[in-house]
């Protein structure tokens, strides 16, 4: 019990989620759901909304929140095929060109992210607001590239970025790998990560703390802007092409994510951990549904009872732990 | 005293937004003459019918210091679960109808103000997760397909108007009789609000809830009217969208939310909660109304007029919160 | 657990196949196939569930009819069918630049992927189409000209400009009045509904009133929701007879405003057909019965298909106007 | 006396694991003033809220007129009669300062409308009361925290209440203001209403209370008349130990100046300010409300800077345009709103502790966490910081623990000026007496101290130099002993000086 009590109660239901779902797979079709096939297919699709899910779990930390990720994304992605296919000349593409394309793309995420920090740390302007409005102004952006279909023809040794592997592992699995080591290296063990904590418990304590609160805004959003940018990088090379519209039901699920994984939506708490179990949590159970072959509308139901479900246990129990009643 | 009351009149953020919309009023009827006629008045009006409703719910919540992503799923649950049982059981009463879909509304409502107001859980994600729940169960056990021939009186409603206008051009505008609904909805949430005690505890509540309970507020009470409110009028608003378009769709209204609390807010209410007036919100609502609606006639290509929509937002808000900024820079008094 | 039983339906169904078929050749029983639409919550594939259904019920097999409600969540539904032992997947693709280098793994995986609604597809070995989409579009495009006798200017709609055959439909019709009808002004933009009838309503609603001079005689739809979107427009701005519109839908979605004459062209195909049409191409490319120019299907409007690339193309595309609209072989 | 009002008995209450009650009894009489006294986290504002029916006692009996009260919720405790101006004033932000005053008696009535009219009258009627000057239709969020105050004490006098709970209700309000209050205090003690008041400052409580009721973290002490308690007393059963209250005078200066500031101005704050520091010294800034005091620290942190002036800190001249430049210049200031300011209460004590020197743990790539436990640990013993675990959050601990860990995470950027603007505020004697015990080692030490205050009596005691602002201006550089009359008379007067 006080063992129980050490560990984290968002991390215990997440743990008790992983167990049900695990369970349940060896019971009613392990063949196909414990396929080394179907597990590998998992690591093609997590780190694409995994990686942008941390840029939200950031920005909520800090006491905002960042609607404008897939928005980034696809800009990213449009762009980098625009400059292969358009200017590097599609799958003769070189290898320059290509690195030269996702090395602009990473560096307009990062301007995007500074345009919502600007516009959040500056003119103060609502997070969730500024991040809306960035949302429809990116994804006009690369409306207006495109001018609707998307651009093709990108090379394959783009496309193999997402969707290649090395000994057997797709190479995104390792990219997340990294990408999560160094966001929790960057909010334990940075001095930044912990003015991300403290601007996201108290703005103006912090401000008289002499933290440069516009600097951390400005940090976190564009560090949300560049893992934005990777995922859209893999979102192209995922499908070849660049479009405006991919993925668009990836805000509301990093959203959810991010809250299933313990961050808290007023800012100041939350632990990679708990987001990266959430994150390969919904691969398994998407997956599950893929296999059980159940409507994907119950997708939907599910992931809100899920959210909601972990967030009362969470509260009672945390409520039983510390009786503490701050009003 | 009086010329600085004028002062501060004009250049209040709400008049800031009637300069945009003038102006952008003005280029539209250079571009396209046609739009400076009554129809116009007629077209925005059948146009913005639905959100207008939204959007007072949104404001009254956001006020009392939540925040309802919700209400479209409401929507599309208590438009589309009456006319499926309707037609299930060829039933043909467009008042149970209305009835039925208040009544979804209401129920929703109070699961959000349980999880909000007695759980705890923030407004944002609760909102959030029974929007999918909602979703999911509507689609789930209602099927997904567009029903296109609604019961007769229902469709019916359609075709009931106030007053029709003949453009210059020959067109026939016609006023729908359903914009009576936001009409009264707008003067009876601005007087609640205003002049009686339940519309200040709503203030209270947004204000400081913990300050409100301590006065003798019934927090939790005032809570749950807020979201049975909003869920019942996200119920009925639900209906008219489908009596609007003669036929009931379980998903067209869905990621509507996000474009509402925009309008919510360029109209100066604040998402802190505590700040917020009905005629800054009918502003807010115009201007993206008119944005998104008159595109073609400004000439806006196709392919631009997502980004078209996000500058005038980007705008809205920013002179909003450049405003309220100001405000609290102003020197103590 | 349907899953589990799949394998194990799978299992008897050979057996039991390869009793009483005596002619070597396989049938759809002996494969598992599944057919994914560009979304399941539309009437449309609705009515493609029907298609396969009676498939089954017919042929005794066991095909499988699955999807996601929201067309951007085609792609990544497909990857996880590639890790689940299909011998075929017939797809109509939402996104074609989504899709391709899914079905390419597919593909590597040694399975038959069979398209429809979308012949740009690479990685495919057979792209079944009810017609020539080009021609479809130029077809509507003729009915709209013969109704204004040839003189003004014409809207086209589509859900999306990344939707590619709603694309094609517009440049169709396009290409065809330049050819031959030189007085009929085709818009170079078509507006966008987002496959939503009240956008499609009022945005249509605003081009005619912008269009004060009565320029616009006619109005072609791509998507399905915006056929009665822009019929209700026309009807409320009271300009029946004067504004044609002829567009792609079914009776259901868009039967009254046929009925009332507002909408005097609808035309589609039987999404039912398609579907059985892409299982019987399936099982012949299984079979490896294919390559021919020509190929016979059993399904009606699919006897004799033409190849081109890798694209069979059919005649199959159904005309309803005021007049025979209240032919049931058309309600769905 | 009248017959007693309200009794309470051994009552108990805790939160979780914090005791904060363990057995207080309390009697008040009607037309009695009675002040409570106790160090801070003793449990008076917990009392308080207990006989409001904010928190209910976790046991004891509660007595109101005779009766039994069994379940009470704030209306209830409003309805009857009882009325509170809470320490955090509990105002809306939002809303006017009309329908702040007038709001509590809406509830009370019952009534279902909202009268602007009758608002604004109770407003303008109250405020005459209490001589406060306020634009009733201006919201409250734009006033100064004496205003917000104001208001508070505007709303509960206007509620005919049989029952007046004040807990510190001074804090931001000057002499004039406080004696203002005592004076319509007192009116309505004469009308027969039961008044209890809870305040740090004795002089005060001496000033306007009848009877005394003490109590030490959380235990009732003792209680009766005020004659019977002398000085000495009264702070042995606060504290339970002897305190001197002596004078500070620091031992003979060497010379070494370590502040120098010259005819500093900011447009609107104050203008031509000069004062200097030499090692040793505490200086004290006093005046009114307004007088340019406040904003002077201001101007120091870098929050609200100087447009002109010169500010040479130990020999060298130094530029303060933001709060970066005064964080390089190891300036440090401890705010005068501790709550929202100071403190991120969801956050551990130990967070709070290294918030504003988290770059000094950040070596070999990565942060030390086990050097910010320890560091943590050592502060909390050298300013003998009162708290459970250094992981707990800091809202649980009370106004004095949580100002010395505000103090610390300052000092743990080892400044070498640290300005405080009212840092005493709500503090009790006994750790009053040990914060200026640090903040007088400080100054041996070399490190420029300046304490910004209006508490006179505290800062005869503590500062050998005291600048006295007048609207904008210094009007007194006081460096020899000086009597809290004297001081009060350059503090207060207008005019000639
Ligand atoms: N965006 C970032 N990414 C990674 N590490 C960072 C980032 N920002 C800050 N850090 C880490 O924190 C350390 C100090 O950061 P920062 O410059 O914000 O602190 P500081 O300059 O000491 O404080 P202040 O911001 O008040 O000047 C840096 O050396 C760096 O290692
Ligand atoms: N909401 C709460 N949760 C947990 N502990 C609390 C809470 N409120 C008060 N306490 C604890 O109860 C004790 C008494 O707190 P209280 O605020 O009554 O002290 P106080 O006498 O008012 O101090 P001060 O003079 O600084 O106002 C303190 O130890 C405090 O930490
Ligand atoms: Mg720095
Ligand atoms: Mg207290």
């Amino acid at each position: 019990m006080k063992l129980l009590k050490k560990i984290d109660h968002n991390i215990l239901s997440l743990l008790g989620m992983y167990a049900v779902v695990l369970i349940a797979m060896a019971i009613l079709n392990p063949s196909t759901y414990y396929s080394t096939l179907n597990i590998k297919s998992w690591f093609y699709l997590f780190p694409e909304y995994g990686i942008l899910t941390f840029g939200m779990m950031l920005c909520m930390i800090s006491g905002g929140i960042d609607l404008s990720l897939v928005g980034i994304a696809n800009l990213v992605g449009v762009v980098a095929s625009y400059m292969m296919v358009n200017i590097g000349g599609g799958k003769e593409c070189g290898m320059g060109m290509i690195i030269g394309a996702i090395i602009v793309g990473l560096i307009i995420g990062v301007l995007c992210g500074a345009f919502n920090g600007f516009l959040i740390g500056f003119l103060h302007i609502p997070p969730m607001l500024v991040t809306l409005c960035g949302l429809q102004l990116y994804t006009g952006i690369a409306m207006i590239v495109t001018t609707g279909p998307g651009i093709t023809g990108v090379p394959q040794s783009y496309i193999n970025i997402a969707n290649g592997t090395i000994a057997g592992i797709p190479h995104t699995l390792p990219m997340f790998i990294i990408v999560t080591l160094v966001m929790s290296f960057l909010l334990k063990s940075t001095t930044y990560g912990q003015k991300v904590y403290f601007l996201g418990s108290n703005e103006v304590a912090s401000k008289y703390s002499g933290i440069n609160n516009f600097k951390v805004i400005m940090t976190t959003y564009m560090i949300s802007g560049f893992l934005g940018a990777i995922s859209g990088i893999l979102t192209s090379s995922h499908y070849g092409s660049g479009k405006s519209n991919y993925n668009t039901s990836y805000t509301l699920l990093s959203l959810l994510i991010v809250v299933l994984g313990g961050v808290h939506p007023d800012g100041g708490k939350g632990k990679v951990i708990g987001v990266t179990l959430a994150i390969v949590l919904l691969q398994l159970i998407s997956s599950a549904f893929s296999v059980l072959r159940i409507d994907t509308v119950i997708t939907d139901l599910v992931y809100g009872l899920i959210l909601i479900a972990v967030l009362v246990i969470t509260n009672i129990a945390a409520k039983r732990a510390t009786k503490v009643k701050t009003k | 005293m009086k010329q600085s009351k004028w002062k501060e009149i004009l250049t209040s953020n709400q008049m800031f937004i009637v300069y945009i919309i003038v102006v952008l009023c003005i280029a539209i009827s250079m571009k396209t003459p046609a739009f400076a006629e009554v129809s116009t008045i007629i077209t925005l009006a059948r146009a913005l019918l639905v959100t207008l409703c939204f959007a007072i719910c949104e404001m009254v919540v956001i006020i009392s210091g939540g925040i309802d992503v919700s209400f479209p799923a409401i929507a599309c649950a208590s438009l589309y679960i009456p006319i499926c049982v309707f037609k299930e059981n060829d039933i043909d009463n467009v008042v149970l109808a209305f009835v039925f879909a208040a009544a979804i509304g209401l129920v929703i409502g109070i699961i959000n103000a349980v999880l909000i107001s007695l759980l705890q859980i923030p407004p944002l994600i609760a909102t959030l997760g029974v929007s999918s729940i909602t979703q999911g169960m509507l689609l789930t056990f209602f099927g997904t397909r567009q029903i296109s021939r609604l019961p007769s009186t229902i469709a019916a409603l359609n075709k009931v108007y106030l007053f029709t206008y003949q453009s210059k051009a020959g067109n026939n505008y016609s006023m729908t009789a359903l914009i009576l609904v936001p009409i009264i909805l707008y003067i009876v949430v601005y007087i609640v609000l205003k002049y009686t005690m339940l519309g200040r505890g709503i203030y209270a509540i947004g204000g400081d809830a913990n300050a409100a309970r301590i006065a003798g507020f019934n927090v939790v009470r005032l809570q749950f009217i807020v979201y049975m409110f909003s869920g019942v009028m996200a119920g009925i608003t639900g209906m008219i969208y489908c009596v609007l378009n003669k036929a009931a769709n379980p998903l067209n209204l869905m990621g509507s939310e996000m474009m509402i609390i925009a309008a919510v807010v360029v109209g100066g209410t604040r998402m802190s909660g505590g700040h917020g007036t009905v005629l800054g919100t009918i502003l807010g609502v115009v201007l993206i109304g008119l944005i998104q609606n008159n595109l073609i006639m400004l000439g806006v290509p196709t392919y631009w007029q997502t980004f078209v929509v996000g500058a005038v937002i980007v705008v809205g808000t920013a002179i909003t919160s450049l405003k309220e900024l100001a405000v609290q820079k102003n020197q103590k008094v | 657990g349907s899953g589990s039983s799949d394998d194990s339906s799978k299992e008897d169904t050979k057996t039991e196949d390869t009793a009483k078929d005596d002619s070597g050749e396989k049938t759809a029983a002996d494969y598992k196939i599944a057919v994914v639409p560009k979304m399941t919550n539309l009437a449309w594939f609705e009515r493609m569930e029907q298609g396969v259904d009676d498939y089954n019920e017919a042929n005794g097999t066991s095909v499988e009819y699955c999807g996601s409600p929201e067309g951007d969540g085609q792609a990544a539904f497909v990857e996880g069918l590639i890790s689940q032992g299909y011998d075929a997947i017939c797809v109509v693709p939402f996104d074609v630049e989504a899709l391709d280098p899914v079905l390419a793994k597919a593909k590597e995986a040694g399975i038959v992927v069979i398209c429809h609604e979308a012949s740009t597809v690479e990685n495919m070995d057979y792209d079944v189409e009810a017609f020539d989409t080009l021609e479809y579009g130029a077809h509507l495009m003729e009915k709209i000209n013969e109704l204004s006798d040839g003189k003004g200017r014409v809207i086209q709609t589509v859900g999306a400009l990344t939707s590619q055959s709603h694309v094609e439909e517009a440049q169709g019709g396009k290409e065809w009045a330049e050819k031959n009808a030189p007085d009929l002004k085709v818009d170079d933009q078509p507006i966008v509904s987002d496959d939503n009838q009240d956008t499609a309503y009022s945005k249509v609603k605003e081009a005619l009133t912008a269009d004060t001079k009565h320029e616009i005689v006619g109005i072609q739809c791509a998507a399905m929701s915006e056929t009665p979107g822009a019929a209700q427009a026309v009807e409320e701005l009271g300009l029946q007879g004067k504004v044609h519109i002829a567009g792609t839908s079914l009776m259901s979605v868009c039967g009254e405003y046929v009925e009332d004459g507002t909408v005097e062209l609808m035309s589609f195909w039987d999404p039912a057909l398609a579907g059985q049409a892409m299982i019987e191409l399936a099982v012949a490319t299984l079979n490896g019965t294919v390559g021919e120019d020509t190929l016979s299907l059993p399904v009606e409007g699919y006897e004799n298909l033409t190849l081109e690339g890798k694209v069979y193309t059919g005649s199959a595309w159904i005309d309803v106007d005021k007049d025979n609209c209240n032919d049931e072989a058309y309600d769905f | 006396m009248g017959e007693v009002f309200l009794k309470l008995e051994n009552i108990k209450k805790s939160f979780g694991g914090v005791q904060a009650l363990k057995g207080v009894d309390l009697e008040i009489r009607k037309g009695e003033i009675l002040a409570l006294a106790g160090q801070n986290g003793c449990g008076k504002s917990t009392l308080i809220k207990v006989i409001s029916g904010v928190h209910e006692q976790t046991s004891g009996d509660y007595y109101l007129e005779g009766k039994k009260v069994e379940k009470l919720t704030p209306i209830d405790a409003i309805r009857a009669g009882v009325q509170v101006i809470y320490q955090d004033f509990a105002v809306f932000p939002n809303l006017t300062v009309a329908e702040n005053i007038a709001m509590n008696n809406s509830l009370m009535t019952g009534t279902k409308v909202m009268n602007w009219k009758k608002a604004r009258e109770l407003a303008i009627e109250a405020m005459e009361q209490v001589g406060a000057h306020m634009d009733p239709d201006i919201l409250v969020e734009r006033l100064t925290v004496a205003n917000k105050q104001m208001v508070a004490i505007c709303r509960a006098i206007i509620n005919d209440a049989k029952f007046l709970i004040l807990d510190e209700p001074t804090t931001a309000l000057t002499k004039k203001e406080v004696e203002n209050l005592f004076k319509i205090i007192r009116r309505l003690k004469e009308k027969g209403i039961a008044i209890m008041i809870v305040n740090h400052k004795l002089d005060e409580i001496y000033e306007i209370a009848d009877r005394l009721t003490i109590i030490r973290n959380g235990e009732y002490i003792s209680s009766g008349d005020i004659k019977e308690y002398d000085r000495a007393r009264f702070i042995h059963d606060i504290t339970g130990r002897d305190i001197v209250e002596s004078v500070y005078v620091p031992e003979k200066s060497d010379g070494t100046e370590i502040l120098k500031v010259e005819n500093i101005s900011r447009e609107g704050a104050f203008e031509n300010v000069s004062f200097s520091l030499e090692k040793g010294d505490v200086l004290g800034i006093t005046g009114l409300l307004g007088s340019g005091r406040g904003e002077l620290g201001d101007a120091l942190f870098g929050l609200a800077p100087a447009t002109s002036g010169k500010i040479i800190l130990n020999g060298k001249e130094i530029e303060i345009h933001n709060i970066e430049d005064a964080i390089k210049n190891k300036i440090a200031y401890v705010p005068e709103d501790r709550l929202t300011q100071g403190l991120f209460l969801d956050r551990s004590i130990q967070d709070n502790m290294v918030a504003a020197s988290i770059g000094k743990y950040f070596h070999g790539g990565k942060l030390d966490h086990k050097k910010i436990a320890e560091d943590t640990t050592d502060w909390i013993g050298n300013l003998s910081v009162k708290i459970g675990k250094q992981t707990d959050a800091i809202r649980t601990l009370s106004g004095g623990n949580a100002q010395k860990v505000v103090i610390a995470k300052w000092l743990n950027t080892d400044p070498e000026l640290i300005v405080l603007n009212g840092p005493t505020v709500g503090v009790d004697i006994g750790s009053k007496s040990e914060i200026f015990e640090i903040l007088h080692k400080l100054a041996k030490e070399g490190v420029g101290v300046i304490v910004i205050s209006d508490d006179l009596s505290e800062l005869v005691q503590n500062c050998n130099k005291i600048l006295v602002m007048r609207n904008g201006k210094a009007v007194a550089h006081i460096d020899e002993e000086i009597s809290e009359n004297e001081l009060y008379k350059l503090f207060s007067e207008g005019g000639e000086s």
